[in-house]
């Protein structure tokens, strides 16, 4: 096994190590190729020096064997986004080559198979750093597999972003620790193999291409979007969940049918999107806190049922993980617009919330937040996802225990003992009544759709009908005060506002810090409610004549949620990106400034 | 204990249906069974599609629900996977259940979970005002299309452990049907699907004619009802000679869908003590898992 | 057959005939009792007296023998909605006249059957006229059929409203003209039996308790909008049609489906909505000009798929006939409330259009266009209609003749012969692709809901993904010139300006009238294109200070829409009905006043 | 006349589908069918669903329509009512045309619209990664549940009259049962539906399962394939002892659901010339029922 390793690699001439302490790791080839096995290495080796990590992935199709590229950014500083450009590029095929090599820094690093693929002309700087390496060949030849090869390119990659040995195969071991010793074997020689490439090309321990910092960084995870949605919901007492596979919203139903039978819940894979959400809607009536979640054109078959828990007074928490559309649209890509569906999808008018975590620490509070919430108010609560779905990012700790669990107004079959009287729909100041499940003695009573009596029976008369409207629209007002505000930050003696939602709150700080420098300063906004349209958006997009609302969408959805609402449209400038892929830095900034010149 | 007599909560009403509409039959048979196995109102909770089949839980008494068109079954599985102490009822029209309802019967059937589903069939949408369902013959635009049997499909999934036909001019059979039904599903046996013949007098007043066309199997000694494929030769073999096989058609084992979930650490989601602190150390054990 | 009628009935004491120019008579009973034959006669004799008419039912439930309202308005001039009270109320059973007496005016007639039923206490004026007849008994022991009620009742409803008999037996042999020798005469019999009632009672032929003129009126048609919005398609080359049943959509299954094949075209009842508009899409894909339709949940239910003929560029008009929501809500009852949804539904941004007529007559002009308009710019086309579902009108004779047939740009298979290459999506300058259908030589091509390239190949890449957005956009404003302005009428130095949809145009109309008589100006605007919203409409929300927007619905569906579209809250006042009945005059005109004092 | 050899249009492109996917084969055998019969390809409207097998429209150099996930048959009986000029082809994956669109086969079976429907069955959900669809014996969540055989659904339903089931490994059967199912479709006797074992070698690779699992029911001389009742016991028997039968295993006479509406003035709605002086005058007379 060293025939290879021993032929003369020609020594690079390599630039003398650069300190830095924000890096962009890009592992790109077919999704097949294992390119997760090396980027999870590089997790592993970056978390344990304490950086922030933010981690997605860019592929063109879920089927095994499209093209994909998974992107690791480290940082010393919370981020949640990514970098203009990638500073390492290690490419496994052709296309990996065509798409992204365009997008490596000047002063960057490649690393590809040049016998696969020649690099495109014009896009590349001189001054990029280019290696090549016959990765399969390696690992096929010498070690009979070519799954070795992510091994082989673990070890050159240590060298180029300059982590000790030691610190490497820790991360081996940790990422191998369930595989059999000899496997675990073969993995540590391809890495082996990897560290003589570079020894041969001049990269060693002394000079490496890069030099990372390291700081203390405790408690902390990793998590995605999804399964912290689908965990703070499991914190929050939820203990039911129907969905129907669609990217990129199937993980949570994986997360929750893995956990919660341990939990005394159950997870179903319905036949469709209807089934889906009804089969939630019949467990949430049996008092169960549940959930149903998918993505866009799920969501879109969903509509008359979440109609139905708004006029029915059903809990439910309906997760939309949004994707970019219309239609079936591009599953894989990101995007922020079914906000408009979700706010006035449905026909009639009924109560809804949607709430927006921004990063993956509230989505475990929303998580939480919104199955308390629809209990408390017997009435759908859409958590509003976007490319968190597809994101990983380190996070504070979840604190499981300081979850409380909230029964708002469920009643027990000692309280129906006590009452003299009944009524399901009971209309109370709060226009919430008293909910008692199926198994209460005397309190059996009829759950609708159709308008009805206090005591659930269809009626059609004008003064009831407009009675029950108004109950049910005062539900949203006494929750109102527990809805999640906006984060607010940035200069607070600025005269620009930016409001923005969800994923795009990374990429407007580093753009803030960025305009900063030059002198622009910015007051950033991201709601965590987007509807309704809290008092304290209203009142931001009141307070600076020149408010951006940054989404990515292309009818500026969420903008006409906040004009709809009464903010004042003369105030507000629409920045939207609608091509799929999120905003980097340097194009927000691109785009806010193009605005103010 | 008669769920009535102990209600603080509404009282039944009247039915909306027209005189004469075999719905009438349909909710005394449910009622006698109810009564006669001594099955309490508030441990039964009934599912309603729409349409005039679909107002049946209202004058029940037990816990009602009124679903949206075609969605009952999702529903009632949902009922039934997260409370296994209620005996789930689930009932609906043709239009309803077949229809727009056609997919879910299809993987309801597959699924057998542990409730009874009812379906008043009248070969027509009696509420919508008289348009031809699927299990009218010859319908109106394509004369030719071939009426539904829902039993011949329940028959070809084999998951499928109950397959009955009333009708409400056979009162006796009827509520004989009912009670067998809820015995199945309440002893976790799987799904009891009841076709109930209930004609519409307004839009399709088919009495005389069902009449002379159904032939009663529980009568036949010689009809196996536990033979899957007799079950289907025999009635694919009445329907060419226009007749409609009543009784209880198909009886199976096989194990319902609910047992599947209710096993390990899952009794009963909906009574679950989440604020258990047992839960509590399960939940920080997964979160162990993202430890690194 | 003459022993009741020689019953000397006592006279009553009856007021001088009254010459009126505007009458609403109403007609309740149970859904069975042939209410609506009795309305059917009473249409005839005021159609020909030239009379505007407006006829709506009040109904509690779809199945037979439900209480049902039936209510008719004739006037001299043209009205379009109810007047506040009933002119004559004829009660067949007690549900009736517990729930309608109250309605009836302080110089009106009630006809009832006392043996029924009791007249609620303190809800009627003394000065009300009230004559109580048994309807059934007389039909059944004279005439043996309960169903020869109805023209008892005639009788003597014609000597209460001051028709000549003459006139009266007219209507009678034109209502009946199918029926046999035989029932015409028992018919006739029973309209006597009517008349020596009304003789006894002292209601002659020359003292009636109503007289209405007569007048000029040649050309008209009766027709309810469902009909005419068909009609129109149908006018427009509309050749098929896909639905599903539901209130109050069924009727233009229905009319579509007696009617279509006569004209080479199809009518389709699906089994369910879904399959209802794929049906349809599959239609529309190979050219022929179609439409789908259906009520709220119906068209929830559609939503996906709505989405996905914006994203795939499929013609395609799409009715609903919006009833009060949410959920199943109150099927019969009226409402505007799904106009935010029509607007805003479906998962992600795609080009829409929703026109929305305010009479039978716009039905069948926006029907046409609707249809013209999806073939010319390959969309979805939303026709949202109100309470016009329920309501039949007179109008004005629609002219089939000049309806043209627009093509927009869907190419021939000679077309084709002449082109050197075809794409499906090419991107134009207009945002429209010229159209190939199946079947055409050498134009082969993919149609689909994800992104595409111009050959209608699924690609991802950002900048096709961009292009293809705004070429969808682009199609919206190619049509903007086309697309229906508001109607605006009143007073046009008014400082008051009220905005309005669909049904609401003839209450608001009759509103006005009744301000301008207390010196209260207002000028009236109807946009009949709800979305986008226009400019003309934008610039009536800047145009005055005080803009009222009236609507049926609880949330200010069309409210939002317009300050979405940046209309300046400040102007705005929201009006709202959600009860389920139309505003009548005095409601809007009391609303409108309370909130200018 | 040769589909590719005309076009100016686009150039279908290479598979996206995984190196040994059964998918492959079920090209090739609509490709050489096509051929074979000389079927070209601009009047072959192919319409798919939503999975990796929704993107074969893409590979054959016909119209082609990508549906949404679970509608393909109602928007492919949209197309056959239509323009019944055109040869329809439906298809899909099982998750698609089995799970949610479920419903729509049922009634697409019950109505027998002129048009192929081919369903390319792996069991799984492939282009979602590998969730169990309703074809996978033993699914994870409820292992009991049975697994969903669509020819015997099909058989319950009295209106089909072609079921059909081949298998990528044996290509020259499924190239015949591809050229009766077209042949079929094409003489505008109904729905011909066809069933294929496609295995998806990623996520569920069934190859040498399903080899060992097929019985070729075309070359069993004692089946009578036009014998409903005799079909559903034969496919039962086999299900009963782990086998599949592959073959055209039912072929019925029932008038189709398109020939029920192509009749008198209507022959195909999407060809008629709306601007005709005599469609005109139906117009008028329409408006002449509402002269009062
Ligand atoms: C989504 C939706 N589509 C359509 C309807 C209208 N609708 C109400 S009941 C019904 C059919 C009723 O027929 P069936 O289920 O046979 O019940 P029956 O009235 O005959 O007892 C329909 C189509 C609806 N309520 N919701
Ligand atoms: C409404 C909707 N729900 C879910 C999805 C996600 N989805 C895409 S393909 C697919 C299933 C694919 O399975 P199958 O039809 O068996 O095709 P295969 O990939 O196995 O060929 C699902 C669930 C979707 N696109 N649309
Ligand atoms: S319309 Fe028909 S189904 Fe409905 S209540 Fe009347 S008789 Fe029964
Ligand atoms: S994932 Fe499975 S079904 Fe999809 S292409 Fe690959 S092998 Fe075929
Ligand atoms: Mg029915
Ligand atoms: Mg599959």
């Amino acid at each position: 096994m060293n025939e290879i390793a021993k032929v003369n690699y020609p020594p690079l001439d390599f630039p003398a190590t650069r300190a830095i302490d924000d890096i962009v790791i890009t592992v790109a080839g077919q999704g097949g190729d294992g390119t997760q096995t090396i980027i999870a290495l590089l997790t592993h080796a970056l978390f344990h020096r304490g950086l922030h990590l933010y981690n997605t992935s860019n592929i063109a199709s879920r089927i095994k064997g499209g093209h994909a590229a998974t992107m690791l950014r480290g940082s010393t500083k919370w981020r949640g986004c990514l970098n203009d450009r990638f500073d390492v590029l290690m490419a496994f095929d052709t296309e990996a080559i065509e798409k992204s090599a365009r997008w490596v820094a000047d002063d960057g690093v490649i690393i590809y198979d040049e016998s696969r693929a020649k690099l495109p002309e014009g896009v590349i700087a001189p001054t990029v750093t280019v290696i090549s390496i016959p990765f399969s060949r390696i690992a096929v030849r010498e070690l009979r597999r070519d799954l070795f090869k992510n091994c082989v390119g673990f070890g050159l990659l240590s060298r180029v972003i300059g982590l000790p040995d030691e610190e490497a195969i820790g991360c081996i071991q940790q990422q191998f620790k369930r595989l059999s010793a000899q496997d675990l074997e073969y993995n540590l020689r391809a890495f082996q193999q990897g560290l003589e490439f570079a020894d041969a090309m001049g990269l060693t321990a002394a000079h490496s291409v890069y030099s990372l910092p390291s700081q203390k960084n405790e408690n902390r995870l990793l998590i995605n979007g999804n399964e912290a949605t689908a965990f703070g919901f499991a914190a929050a007492g939820g203990r039911f969940f129907a969905g129907y596979p669609i990217t990129p919203a199937t993980e949570i139903l994986d997360w929750l049918t893995k956990r919660l039978p341990r939990l005394g819940g159950i997870a179903v894979q319905a036949e469709d999107e209807m089934a889906a959400i009804n089969i939630a809607i019949g467990a949430a009536m049996t008092g169960v806190r549940t959930m149903t979640g998918s993505s866009g054109p799920g969501i879109a078959l969903m509509q008359e049922s979440v109609g139905h828990c708004g006029s029915a007074e059903i809990p439910l928490v309906i997760v939309d993980c949004q994707r970019a559309g219309p239609s079936t649209g591009m599953p894989t890509k990101i995007e922020q617009s079914d906000i408009g569906m979700l706010a006035h999808g449905s026909n009639g008018d009924f109560p809804r919330v949607i709430l927006a975590p921004g990063n993956p620490e509230e989505c475990f509070q929303i998580g939480a937040l919104a199955t308390n919430l629809a209990a408390i108010a017997q009435m759908p609560i859409y958590i509003a996802q976007d490319g968190l779905s597809q994101t990983s990012e380190t996070a504070t700790m979840f604190d499981v225990d300081s979850v409380q669990i909230e029964y708002g107004e469920k009643l027990s079959a000692d309280d129906v003992a006590q009452m003299k009287e009944y009524r399901r729909y009971a209309i109370t100041d709060s226009g919430i009544s008293p909910w008692a499940v199926p198994g209460i003695p005397g309190a059996m009573n009829l759950v609708t759709g159709n308008e009805r009596n206090e005591w659930g029976q269809v009626v059609t008369d004008l003064p009831n009908r407009q009675a029950m409207m108004d109950k049910r629209r005062r539900k949203v007002e006494t929750i109102r005060p527990r809805l999640p505000l906006a984060k607010e930050w940035g200069d607070d003696s600025a005269i620009i506002g930016v409001i923005c939602m969800g994923m795009i709150s990374g990429v407007l700080d580093e753009a803030r810090e960025r305009l900063e420098k030059i002198g622009v300063f910015i007051r950033c906004h991201r709601p965590r409610t987007l509807f309704p349209v809290l008092d304290d958006t209203l009142a931001f997009t009141r307070r600076y004549k020149t408010v951006f609302v940054v989404e990515h969408n292309e009818s500026g959805q969420f903008l006409h949620l906040l004009q709809g609402a009464g903010a004042p449209a003369e105030n507000l400038i629409s920045l939207r990106k609608y091509d799929g892929a999120p905003y980097l830095p340097f194009q927000l900034v691109e785009a806010l400034l193009a605005e103010l010149e | 204990m008669n769920a009535i007599a102990t209600t603080k909560t509404y009282t039944p009403s009247q039915p909306i249906w027209c005189a004469g509409c075999g719905h009438y039959g349909v909710k005394n048979a449910l009622q006698y069974s109810m009564q006669a196995l001594d099955i309490a109102g508030h441990e039964t909770f009934v599912l309603a599609g729409i349409g005039c089949s679909g107002t049946i839980q209202n004058y029940i008494g037990a816990y009602g629900y009124h679903a949206m068109h075609g969605r009952v079954l999702p529903t009632a599985t949902g009922v039934a996977l997260a409370n296994p102490h209620l005996t789930v009822i689930a009932a609906g029209g043709d239009g309803d259940g077949y229809a727009i309802g056609g997919g879910h019967l299809l993987h309801t059937f597959k699924r057998n979970p542990s409730m009874v589903y009812i379906v008043m069939n009248n070969a027509v949408y009696g509420l919508t005002k008289g348009q031809d369902s699927p299990t009218m013959p010859e319908p109106t635009a394509a004369p030719e299309e071939q009426a539904l049997d829902a039993i011949q499909l329940g028959l070809s999934i084999r998951g499928t452990t109950f397959l009955a036909r009333g009708f409400t001019s056979r009162p006796a059979q009827l509520n004989r049907l009912m009670m067998q039904a809820l015995e199945h599903a309440r002893a976790k046996r799987g799904l009891a699907f009841l076709e109930i013949l209930s004609p519409c007098v307004t839009y399709n007043d088919t009495y005389p004619l069902w009449d002379a066309m159904v032939i009663d199997k529980d009568a036949d000694e010689n009809y196996d009802n536990t033979n899957r494929a007799q079950a289907m030769v025999t009635s694919l073999e009445l329907s060419e000679q226009g007749r409609i096989p009543l009784g209880l058609l198909y009886r199976g084992d096989h194990p319902s869908y609910d047992s599947a979930f209710h096993r390990n650490a899952v009794t009963a989601p909906a009574l679950e003590d989440v604020k258990a602190p047992q839960q509590q150390q399960l939940l920080r054990d997964i979160l162990a898992e993202y430890k690194r």
